[in-house]
Order: C-alpha cells, then structure tokens, then sequence
C-alpha cells in the first residue's frame, strides 16, 4: 500500500489526546510497577534457580502453543470467511469461548475431556498410553485453547479484508482452492496472521488460570513465569513484581525485535 | 462456419437487479470483440465465461466440453477452464514479482519452477517489461502493471481468452505496439478469444467479428464492415461515429420523424438510415444545387472534434454535423443560430430495421 | 468505601469484612446472623486470596476487618501498621488426606502417598496448605514426589474430584465442603495446624462495627457456625 | 468486496481437516463442561439472587470497558499505523504488556496507580475526591485495562491494511486530517474496529485476576460472573460450571445475534 | 499571456530511482495535457501539485501564492490547497453513496448537508449517473464509478484540476458525451486544469496546450498544432502517427543516416523530418516521376490499422508506411520482400532539431 508522503505530520489535537490517554493508561501501571521493584535485591532475586527455568518455559510453550494455534486456527478462519455453511454464525460464536470462558473454568473443561477420566483422555490413556495432564504438552494445549480465538478472529478479519478478486484471478490462472489458499491467500494476509500470531503468543505467554488447573504446577515441567509469580505473590509481593518485570522485558524485547514485521508493514 | 464453433455458449446470469441473457459462439482462432455502453454487462458474461460468476440457464460448452449446464447441473471450476483472463483492473499478485506473477500460471498448469520462469520471461520481454521482471507490481506504473497482467493471461495459453480492456490503461505508444503484439498473438493461437473492450479502434483493429450488448442483451453483431455501416442502435451509432434514424422507408424515401430523406439505397418497411456527420453540410441559407436532402435546423452545441468542430443541430431530426473551422468562421456558428442542413442522397445509406 | 459514621459509638452503618475465600460460606452466614442481631447494620463482604486481600488493604482498601487464612499473610498487614492492636486467632484447621469416597487406593496414612502408583497433590510451599503439607511429610519421614504443588487447596482438591490424582493433602474444611470426597486423618496432622487470624483495622470507617463484628464471631455461637463447617475452636477456648 | 460466487465449495482437505481439529479443539471442552453440567438442579441454582445480579453487572461492566478501549484504542491505533515518531517500535511492543503482565499483577500494578496510596489516585483523591478502587468504576478500569491491547492491535492492523490512498483522496478534497479520520478512515476499517471490540468485550467479560485485586468483589457492585465462579469454585464444582454456562450461554447469544457484522461483513 | 500565469511550478520530486524535473506554466481558464509513455512520472507530477508527494526543490505557485517551496520550507497540506483531483483509479469511497461521495468535497468546502447534496446531484446528473444516486461504488461498472469520481473533483470547482486518465475507463458513447461536458465545464471555469492522459484524441479536444513528458523531463511542449506538426521525440511522433527521424540539413536536403531527403522546408544545422505514412507510397520497382525521395527497403511486418495495412520498412532509414488493401494485393506484401518507398518532398516537413 502507499502511505501518504505528506511532509509534516500535524496530528489533530482530538486524536493525539485520547491517543495519548490510552498510552498513559497502558503504561502507568508499568510505570507503578517499576516504583515499586527492590532494585537492590534484585540482582539476588533473578539469580535464583527458578527463574530461569520457568522463563524458558514459559518461551518454549508459549511459542508451540502459538504454531499449533497457527496450523488449526488459520485454516478454521479461512473456513469461517470463505466457506458458507449451516451454522457459520454459530460456529464463529463458539470460537470466542475460551475467550469469555473464566480460565480456571477452561481448565477444568480441558481436565474433563484431556484428564485421566475425561471423554477423550481416558481413551488416549487407555490406547495410546498418553496422558496429558501434569506434562509439558498439557501447559501447551492449555494456554493454547485460551489463546486460539485471538488467532481466529484475527486472521479471518484479515481475509474478509482482503480482495478475493485475487483468488478469482488465481482461479483462472489454474490454481486451485489450496493452491490458491497457500501461494495467494496466505501471502495475502501475512499481516494479519502475524497480527494474530502475536496476540496469541502474548495471551498463551500471560497464561495462568488454565494452565495450573489442567497441568498443575511442577518446578521445570509445567511452572510457566505466571504461575511462579502467583505462587510469589503469595508470599512477597515484591518477588512477584520482579517476576513480572522479567516476563515483561523479554516480551517486549522480542516483539520490539521483531520490528514491525508483526503489524504488517512489508 | 460449418465446424461447430470452439466456443458455444447461452450466458443467462444474475447480478443484483441487472439480468444478462447472450448468446455467443467463437470459432477456433477467431477473435469477437465484445462492445457495450458501461453497465451492460460486459464484464459479467466475461466472468461468466470464466467460471467466477455462476449461469442460471443456458449452457456454455468450449471445444466440445459442457463446462457450464445449469439444467443439468454441470460445472466446472475456473481452474479446470482451459480459459485465460486479463482483468480490468490488473489484479497482479501484489506480494510476486512481475516475473513471478507472469510464471504463476505455467507454474499451476504444470511447468516446474524454471521452465515457468524462462517462459515467463520471454512474456515480459514481448510486452516490453523484460527490465521490470524483478519489481512487485506497486512498483510498476498503471500501464506497466496493465502489460503484466496481459503477458500473465498469455503465459497459460488457452482455449479460450479473455480480455477486459486489455489496452485502456496503455499510452499511445505503447497501445500500438502492445496492439500489434497482441494481433500477432491472436493470429498465432488456435483458441477463441473474447475482448471486451470501449475502443473501437481496437475492436476493428483486432477483431474478426464485433457483438454489442446493451442492458444484458446482444442488439447487434457481426462482422466490423456491416456493424460500421449498418449500425442499429443509438450506442453503436456513435461508436462508429454515424448519426443513426429509425423511421419507415417506402423505396428511396425513408420518413423519419416530420422529414423525408431520400437515400440511395431501396428499402421498404421499418428501416434505418444512416450517414456520417461529415455528410452533413450547412447554409446560412437555403442551398439551392444538387443534395435531395435540405432542412432547417437549430444550432445547440458546438464542439471541438479532432481538426474539425462538431455541430449539434435540432429541427425535424436531431443531427451531428463536422465542419471546417474556415466554414464554422464563416457561418458564425453559435448555439441558438438557425442554420440549413443538407445530405446528399448518395452519402446516406437505408437498410431494414 | 462502605465506611459508616465513624465517631458513632453504635454499630450503626457497614461493616465492610476482608476475608479469605476459604471463609466464604461460614462468614456469609455470620455475616447474616450479625446483622440479624445488629439491625440497621449491614456487613459487607470481599472474599479473595488472603495475599490479595492483604495487598489491597496495604493499597488503603476500605476495609474494617480482616480474617486472613494464615499469620503470614495477617503479618504483611501488621508490618504494614495497617493493624488496630494484635490479631487474635479466630480458627484453626488441620490437614487430612482428601480422597475419592469410598478410598479406592486404600490410603491409610501419610505412609501410603509414597506408594508406587499413587499421585499426590500437594499445595506449593508458598501457601499455608504447602508449608503445613511439608512439615508433616517431614515428621512422618515421608518422601514423595507429587504430581503437582498447587497455588490452592481449592486447585489440590479439584484435581483429586476429576480423579486427576489419587489424593491430595488439604484442609478438612475443604474436604468437608466438597461433596464426592473423603478426608484420612492422620496423626502427624496435629502438628501442623493452621491458624485463622482476624483483626480490627486501623483505617477501618466503622471501628465500633468491627470490633463487634469481631466479638459476634469469636463468640460461642459464631465459633459454632465455623466448627460446624470443620474448624477446630482456637486452644485460649 | 466481491466474494466469489463459485456454484460448488469444495474445501480441499488439508484445510478442512485442520479447521475442523480446531473447532473441534475449541469446542470439546465446552462439552466437557455440558456433560458435567447438574441439569436437574440447574432452574434451582440459577434462581439465586445473586446471578442475575454478578451477570448483569458483568455485561454492564465489559460493555463501558470496551467502549473506554475504543474512544482511547482507536486513536492509539492510528497513532501507531500512521503517524512516523521516534520510539514508535518501542510504544507499540508496551501495548502488549497488560496482554503478558499476569492479572492479578495487573489488578496489584492498578492498585498502584490508582489505588488510594497510588500515584495518581492519592492525588485523585485529594483533589476530586474520586476514589476507584473497589467500585463498579474501578471494575470498568481494570478490565478496560487487560482488554485493551486486543483493540489497539486489531484496529492497527485494520488500519495498515486499509489503502491510505482513499485518505489521500479525501485530503484533496479539503478534509484534515480529523475529518479524513472521522468520515473516511474510520468508516474504512469499521470492520476491524468491530472485530477488535468484540475481541476486547470478550476478554473483559471473562477478565477475573486484575478485578478481584483492583475492584475487590463485593455482590452487586463489584463481583460480575467470573468472580462468582471463582467463589463458587471454593465450594462446589457444578455451581461454577453452571455459573460459567450461564456466562458463556449469554455472550455467545449476544455475538451471534450481532450476526456478522463483527467480522466486517456490510 | 503577459499576466503570470496561475499556476507557475517546478517540479522536482524523487520517487525510488525515478527522478522527476519538470517546469508547468498553467494560465487561468487554460488546459494543458500532460502526455507520456508509461512510467514517465505524469502520476507523480500530478501527486506533486496535489501536495500528496512532497517537492524535493523547485518551487509551486497557484494564483501567486506559494504552495511549495522547500528552500523556504513553504509547504501547504492538500486538504488547503484549492486542487480537485480525479485520480486514476477512482478510489470512490466504498462506503459511501455515488451522491455522498460526490457531495463529500462540496461538504467539506463549507456547504451543508443539503446544499452539498443538492450540488452533488446536479453533477451526477450532468454526468449521466441520476439514477445511480443511492448506488455504493462497488455497485457501479467500472466505467460509472469513473464518472462519479469525475463528478466528485469537479463538484468542488477548484482552482487547479487535476485529472489522471479521467476517461479512460468510459466507452466510446459515454466518452464522447463526458469529454463534451468536460469541454463545456473547462470553458466555464477560470481556474488552471491540467489532463494527464494517454488518448491524443483527448489531449487535442480538450486541451489548449500539450506538454510531453518523457523519463521525468519535459520533452516538448505547445500547442496542439505545433506538436503534431514538429514532434521532436519518437513517442510524439508515434502519438501523432509521423514517421520522425534526425539527420543534419543543409537547405531543402537533410541527410538522415545513409538517405539524404529533399525537403520542402529550408532548414541548416540538425534538423527533425517528418512525414506521415500515408504519404509513403510502395512500389515494387523503382518508381519514376515526381517523388524526389526514393529508396530501397524491405517489409518487416505488415499489420491491420484501421481500414489500411501499416507497413513497416527496415532499410537506409526505418519507416512505417500505409497502404490500402488493394495495393498490398497488388504489392503481394509479406516480410522479408524487397521494395521501393517514395515519399513526395511536398509531404515532408522539416524543421531545426
Ligand atoms: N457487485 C455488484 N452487485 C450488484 N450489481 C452489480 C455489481 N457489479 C455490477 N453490477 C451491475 O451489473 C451491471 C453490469 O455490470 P458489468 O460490470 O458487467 O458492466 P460492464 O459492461 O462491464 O461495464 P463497464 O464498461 O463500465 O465495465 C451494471 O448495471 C452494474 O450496475
Ligand atoms: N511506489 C513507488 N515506488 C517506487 N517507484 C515508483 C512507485 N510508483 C511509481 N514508481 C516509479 O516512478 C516512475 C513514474 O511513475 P508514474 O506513476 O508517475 O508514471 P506515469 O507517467 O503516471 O505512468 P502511467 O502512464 O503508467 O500511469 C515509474 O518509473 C515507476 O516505476
Ligand atoms: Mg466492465
Ligand atoms: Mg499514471
């Protein structure tokens, strides 16, 4: 897309202010945050051996979380924006579950399907040897069932936005639907599977409520950065914000790394 | 044609309140232009022959294959027509290359990743943007990005063509030269091809034969010479640049509105009669001397048209008269002035309605 | 805030109630019984995490009295100087071993936890169930390595409701209120009670209302309402 | 837009057969919950007086947060996708952060602000009087906060997606750059306006951490549904189950009923 | 013109490697078109008077008030600037109606909603869209969402108007009809326009001047007669349809690689000479008689053009010739046969280089 080359930029003061505003809001109780960390013991604070383990985890969950969404989550978009059937509307409601769904409350749900007795978790327990509670994979399913309709709703924006003219004129051109989906669609609306991808690792990497209940909480295995802050919350609350402040450097470090890839400038 | 024709098609199809009803045949390497006032649905029976825009009857049937039979619910998709397409409005893949964009369809139809781009190459350098092959299409001028998408329907080939407005985003320059590229394309290939297009120009130049649909319907076709000179409608008339009257004729007179124009040509019944603004001659005053035609009329308009000025005149018939600006300086011409009209017999041509 | 007239020497108002979601049934009817017995007086309120609770009132949360569900957390609210005089012990609860009814694995004592094949939940140490769970695990030489350290009792004992472990080492008040499950007592438990502090605030907008509020459940019939529920009665009782 | 109008949809399997694992992935749990769910007890546990109440207090709640998000998310989303200043890669990562920052860290960080002793709301206090802690106002905060960085990525992306070039058009016809906002820009990206509040109505309607720490949770003025699931959880599974049907039962009705509107579809 | 004139530009831009230089002089109440091969920089000129593509230096003055002037850093936003543009591809906004989008501009400018809608419609119905008032522009064919975006420039009378390609899109009867009113209102308003097109036919109705463009330099410029008489560039030439060649002249000869032409012109120094290809006659052995120039030449290519055959000639000099088809019958053309041009020196023209 062309963006205008206007050479100075005024920016009208009814939306610089409310622009501002929200900023500010966002970031104060950073800013509060950031009073209130013990600097002094901090160095003694982070050299402590559980850090870095939950924060590793916390990454390396997040991050598979994140691709497992995008390979279910994109194609279901593209159903949802290209596909007309019975119950569309339906079905894109349902989507926003694990959204409005308190978290605890999904971890439970996913405990009464995945867990030891649920519907589908006995039957892997039982044919596959496979349990997934307690396990690594449990932290990532679960913060990916709260994280996938980010990814969904995202994306199938994105291709609604986008021109399906291109895709008729793939059509023409011999490609066929997946053709056209993988060589035109995608490419197509990479802003928008990024845009979606990082809100989905934000919210899988934030993860806290389903995770403790569907794979319980064990130093190393399922202790993800939000549940160890929880856990020091209990006690010390400044230990929590040091967590946090952790947890909150290195995201935005990554995503302030990742340029603007994510927001779709090419 | 004795063979049946490569393209055989009933297009009757919905769009919004507007309903298009054509029929259409192309023989093998024959070139239709299709031409229409904007809004008559031009672009519709072009999507329809590609498969993007659903028949509610008819049938569509291309070498012989039934690709579209409603009734007996036969269809096939666009990327199973052997059929190639220029867009109106280019729809270059803006995230490929130029190159990548032209190599995209030999790519689908088969060709492994070299090959599509040794091919595609040769495409681009016969559209004159062998220079361009790496630049994404937002870096491309319109008419630049108009020649890709040209070169990316040629590249697949196909049975069938179809081009809408392949030319209109051209300069000059590069039209005549894309325009002969593109004579010598459609002289080479065995396939049948469909042009929509506003320019006349290009429609006598590259088309064998030319169909006119107003409002969803086929008003008139045939070759370029009989649609020339036997124009039937309004739209056409001024395609071709003619002034065009229905009216009834009884042998060399044809009775339009409140006057009588004789004509050389014998016709009887509902007829029409035509002659070009050229033909038209004005007066100051009553001409006396040998055209059969004289009437008067009112100056409304006055236009400048190529070298000449175009006159538009009321009175019994509503006409179109080109002038020399020597002779528009002469008789002062200015809207209101009341003016002779005169045609000669022999430039009037009356042919059945 | 749901302060009332301060400088009012009646219980008149709001008593605004900060206590931990452990307490929610047994202070919601005390709650109702107070204000029975105190009419015009309403008392409102917050349950959450006693660490939540304890933040907020250190934030300056309008707040009359707190019931905290460990000293520790009644701690950070007095080392705050958030307190009106010392904290009293309201309650105490003692670990049990929750089990599915019926105890399916038999599960006679701490010993049995640390058979092959059963999983154990514990809470984290972090929390007073934690800290309690280890010391007795400790004085009956007991090892295990559980399949999860939850952040709640409330996390330990849905797990062992879904049938996700075997057991889990909780309050008996939990175990009490959960329906489906069965508490193992053991011995050890004795050592590791839990205490149940309550105090007056020292911002509190009602003082008279709270210091009430305070008698109404430390007295026999609101110390009958929380043994009811599975408290053990303080041992100045 | 024009959609194709092709006469038979095939979907080729490799789309639809992740679609539906997704679906499926996001959808099972929830009839995990429904199994679970006490249905003969369900008219009795659904008449108590609270519900009603935390529900609609809940709606009400995420409603006014979603609109705050959108007077001040849509002007920092310009901000970001079409205005060029120093830092903006940086501004742009710390939008993310109420999105990684765990809740209750939230709700501890607002209450740092905010609260009574907080930097801003002491001031607030002293001057106006106005305190937001523990009230239905403060509820409205803490869930705008969590929910906002959902609105500001969406309707960035929107925005970059959008062809600057119709702003353009609309400059050369005399409109600054306020009215190019207001009658072309934003009718423009309507639909990614729409997706992203309902993406942040969600998320706030199911906010739980940041609000039982900011807001606390009295009944009627503070405790919205996710709240009561949460105390319910203390005492009894199924209460909170069916507490969370209730939830979930209410706002997919209300997304679906807003047809597709959401997902730009005029 | 001895009063400055309204619009006093030089324009020089950067856009990626393109390199834009260009000096525009617009009078009040004239129109210049702004001719150009593709890619020439005629849409970035354009972006520049617009003020949606900044100045890199020069200068831009309309109706003696600097707009642009980065020496000084003199820069005015475009919503200040008295322009109306008619972009190249519409870019009607999608969500609202023909009549709001036309009456978008009008609204801005002051009016209110009424008077700006009643406005609207006037223009809409003077470009033949009355009825498609309540349409949104994805309901409109292309070439009637064309006209509401000419509708929409001109309904807020600017001072400079700007028009990329304003009729590119239309058909040949909607064409004629709007260049009418195009002419009509560019007769009526006071203000500068400048035309950026690719149609001579356009650029000859509408414009009292004719700028060329070629790579981000002005070419050539003047009036309609002169630039088709004297092209000093291939692409004019081609765009006026001359044969163009330089060579050096030396009274009535001008010697143009092996060939020396006898002119009618006197002409010394380098020198262009033009002539057209019908004044090319073809022989198939060496012609006697008047044609003082007469050479030897071989067929490249023979294409259709218009009711003629356009030849084209390698030889001492590479020509293009037209014949009629009876004569290519007769001459039996096909590439690759010998021939003999003629060209009379009554029909050349020469002129200094
Ligand atoms: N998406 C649409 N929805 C409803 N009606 C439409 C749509 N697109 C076009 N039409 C209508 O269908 C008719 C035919 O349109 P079509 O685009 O086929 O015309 P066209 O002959 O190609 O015109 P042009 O020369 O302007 O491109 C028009 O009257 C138009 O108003
Ligand atoms: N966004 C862009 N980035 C870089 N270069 C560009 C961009 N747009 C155009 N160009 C280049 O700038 C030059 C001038 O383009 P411009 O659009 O002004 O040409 P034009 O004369 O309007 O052509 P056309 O007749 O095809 O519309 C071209 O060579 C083109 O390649
Ligand atoms: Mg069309
Ligand atoms: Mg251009």
């Amino acid at each position: 897309m062309t963006r205008p080359a206007r050479r100075r930029q005024r920016v009208p003061l009814p939306l610089l202010l409310p622009a501002g505003l929200g900023l500010l809001f966002l970031v104060l109780p950073l800013a509060g945050l950031l009073v209130r960390t013990p600097w002094t013991t901090l160095p003694r604070r982070l050299a402590q051996p559980g850090v870095l383990t939950a924060l590793r985890l916390s990454l390396e969950t997040a991050t598979a979380a994140t691709l497992l969404c995008v390979a279910l989550g994109v194609p279901l978009a593209w159903l949802l924006a290209r596909v007309e059937f019975p119950g569309r509307r339906l079905v894109r409601a349902l989507v926003t579950v694990p959204l409005v769904l308190p978290p605890v409350v999904g971890g439970v749900a996913l405990l009464l399907v995945f867990g030891r007795r649920g519907l589908l978790g006995s039957w892997l327990d039982a044919t596959f040897g496979v349990t997934l509670p307690f396990t690594t994979a449990g932290v990532v399913l679960a913060e990916a069932f709260v994280a996938m309709p980010f990814l969904v709703i995202a994306v199938e924006g994105a291709l609604r936005g986008a021109d399906a003219r291109y895709e008729e004129a793939a059509a023409t051109l011999g490609a066929g639907r997946w053709t056209t989906f993988t060589r035109v669609t995608l490419p197509l609306v990479a802003p928008g599977v990024a845009a979606g991808a990082v809100l989905c690792w934000a919210r899988a990497l934030g993860e806290f409520g389903a995770t403790i209940t569907f794979a319980g909480n064990y130093p190393g295995r399922t202790q993800t950065m939000p549940l160890a802050v929880y856990l020091a919350l209990e006690t010390d609350v400044q230990a929590a914000i040091v967590l946090s402040l952790v947890l909150l450097t290195v995201s935005v470090a990554i995503l302030a790394g990742l340029r603007d890839r994510w927001v779709g400038v090419t | 044609m004795t063979a049946p024709p490569l393209l055989d098609a009933h297009l009757v199809a919905d769009r919004g309140a507007f309903h298009l009803d054509a029929r259409l045949r192309i023989g093998a390497g024959e070139v239709v232009a299709l031409l229409g006032p904007n809004g008559a649905g031009k672009t519709t029976a072009l999507r329809a022959l590609a498969g993007l825009h659903p028949l509610s009857a008819g049938h569509l049937t291309l070498d012989g294959v039934d690709l579209d039979r409603p009734d007996r619910r036969v269809w096939t998709p666009p990327e199973r027509r052997p059929v190639g397409v220029v867009f109106q409005d280019y729809l270059l893949f803006p995230h490929l290359s130029a190159l990548d964009n032209v190599a995209f369809g030999p790519r689908r139809r088969g060709a492994d990743r070299r090959a599509a781009r040794a091919r595609a190459r040769g495409w681009l350098d016969r559209v004159g943007l062998g220079g361009q092959a790496r630049h994404k299409p937002r870096q491309l001028s319109g008419g630049q990005a108009q020649r890709v998408a040209l070169a990316r329907a040629l590249a697949v080939e196909p049975t069938l063509l179809l081009l809408d407005e392949p030319l209109a985003a051209l300069d000059a320059r590069t039209r005549l030269d894309t325009r002969a590229e593109l004579q010598r394309h459609l002289g080479a290939h065995p396939g049948a091809t469909l042009l929509v297009t506003h320019d006349p120009l290009d429609a006598l130049v590259l088309a064998d034969r030319l169909v006119i649909v107003e409002q969803g319907r086929v008003v008139q076709e045939g070759d370029a010479a009989t649609v020339t000179a036997r124009p039937r409608t309004d739209y056409v008339a001024r395609l071709v640049g003619l002034n065009l009257h229905r009216g009834h004729a009884d042998g060399h007179a044809v009775t339009v509105g409140g006057l009588t124009l004789t004509t050389a040509d014998t016709v009887r019944g509902d007829a029409f009669v035509a002659f070009p603004p050229a033909a038209v001659a004005l007066h100051p005053t009553r001409p006396d001397g040998s055209p059969r035609n004289v009437w008067p009329a009112t100056v409304t308009g006055v236009q400048r048209h190529g070298d000449n000025l175009r006159v538009q005149l009321a009175g019994p018939v509503a006409v179109a008269a080109d002038v020399t600006p020597a002779a528009a300086a002469h008789l002062g011409l200015r809207p209101g002035q009341p003016v002779w009209a005169a045609v000669k017999a022999a430039e009037t041509r009356a042919y059945p309605a | 805030g749901g302060a009332g007239d301060g400088s009012s020497a009646d219980t008149g108002g709001t008593v605004t109630v900060f206590a931990a979601a452990s307490l929610t049934e047994t202070f919601t009817q005390l709650g109702r019984d107070f204000e029975s017995a105190h009419p015009g007086t309403r008392v409102v309120l917050n349950f959450a995490g006693s660490s939540a609770l304890a933040t907020q009132i250190t934030q300056g949360a309008p707040a009359d009295v707190f019931a905290a569900a460990s000293p520790a957390t009644m701690k950070t609210v007095t080392d705050a100087g958030d307190a009106a005089g010392a904290p009293a012990v309201l309650v105490r609860n003692q670990l049990v071993v929750a089990v599915p009814e019926g105890n399916p694995d038999r599960v006679g004592g701490l010993a049995d936890l640390a058979r092959p094949g059963v999983k154990v939940a514990l809470c984290a140490e972090q929390v007073p169930c934690g800290a309690a769970a280890r010391s007795a695990l400790d004085a009956a030489g007991v090892r295990l390595t559980p399949a999860t350290l939850e952040q709640d009792v409330k996390g330990a004992l849905a797990k062992v409701k879904l049938g996700e472990v075997d057991a889990a080492l909780v309050y008996r008040t939990d175990v009490r209120a959960a329906d489906g499950l069965a508490a193992v007592e053991f011995p050890e438990s004795a050592r590791t009670v839990n205490d149940y502090p309550i105090v007056v605030l020292k911002h509190a907008g009602n003082p008279d209302g709270a210091r009430a509020f305070v008698d109404h459940v430390r007295s026999d019939a609101g110390l009958a309402v929380l043994t009811a529920a599975g408290f053990q009665a303080p041992p100045s009782r």
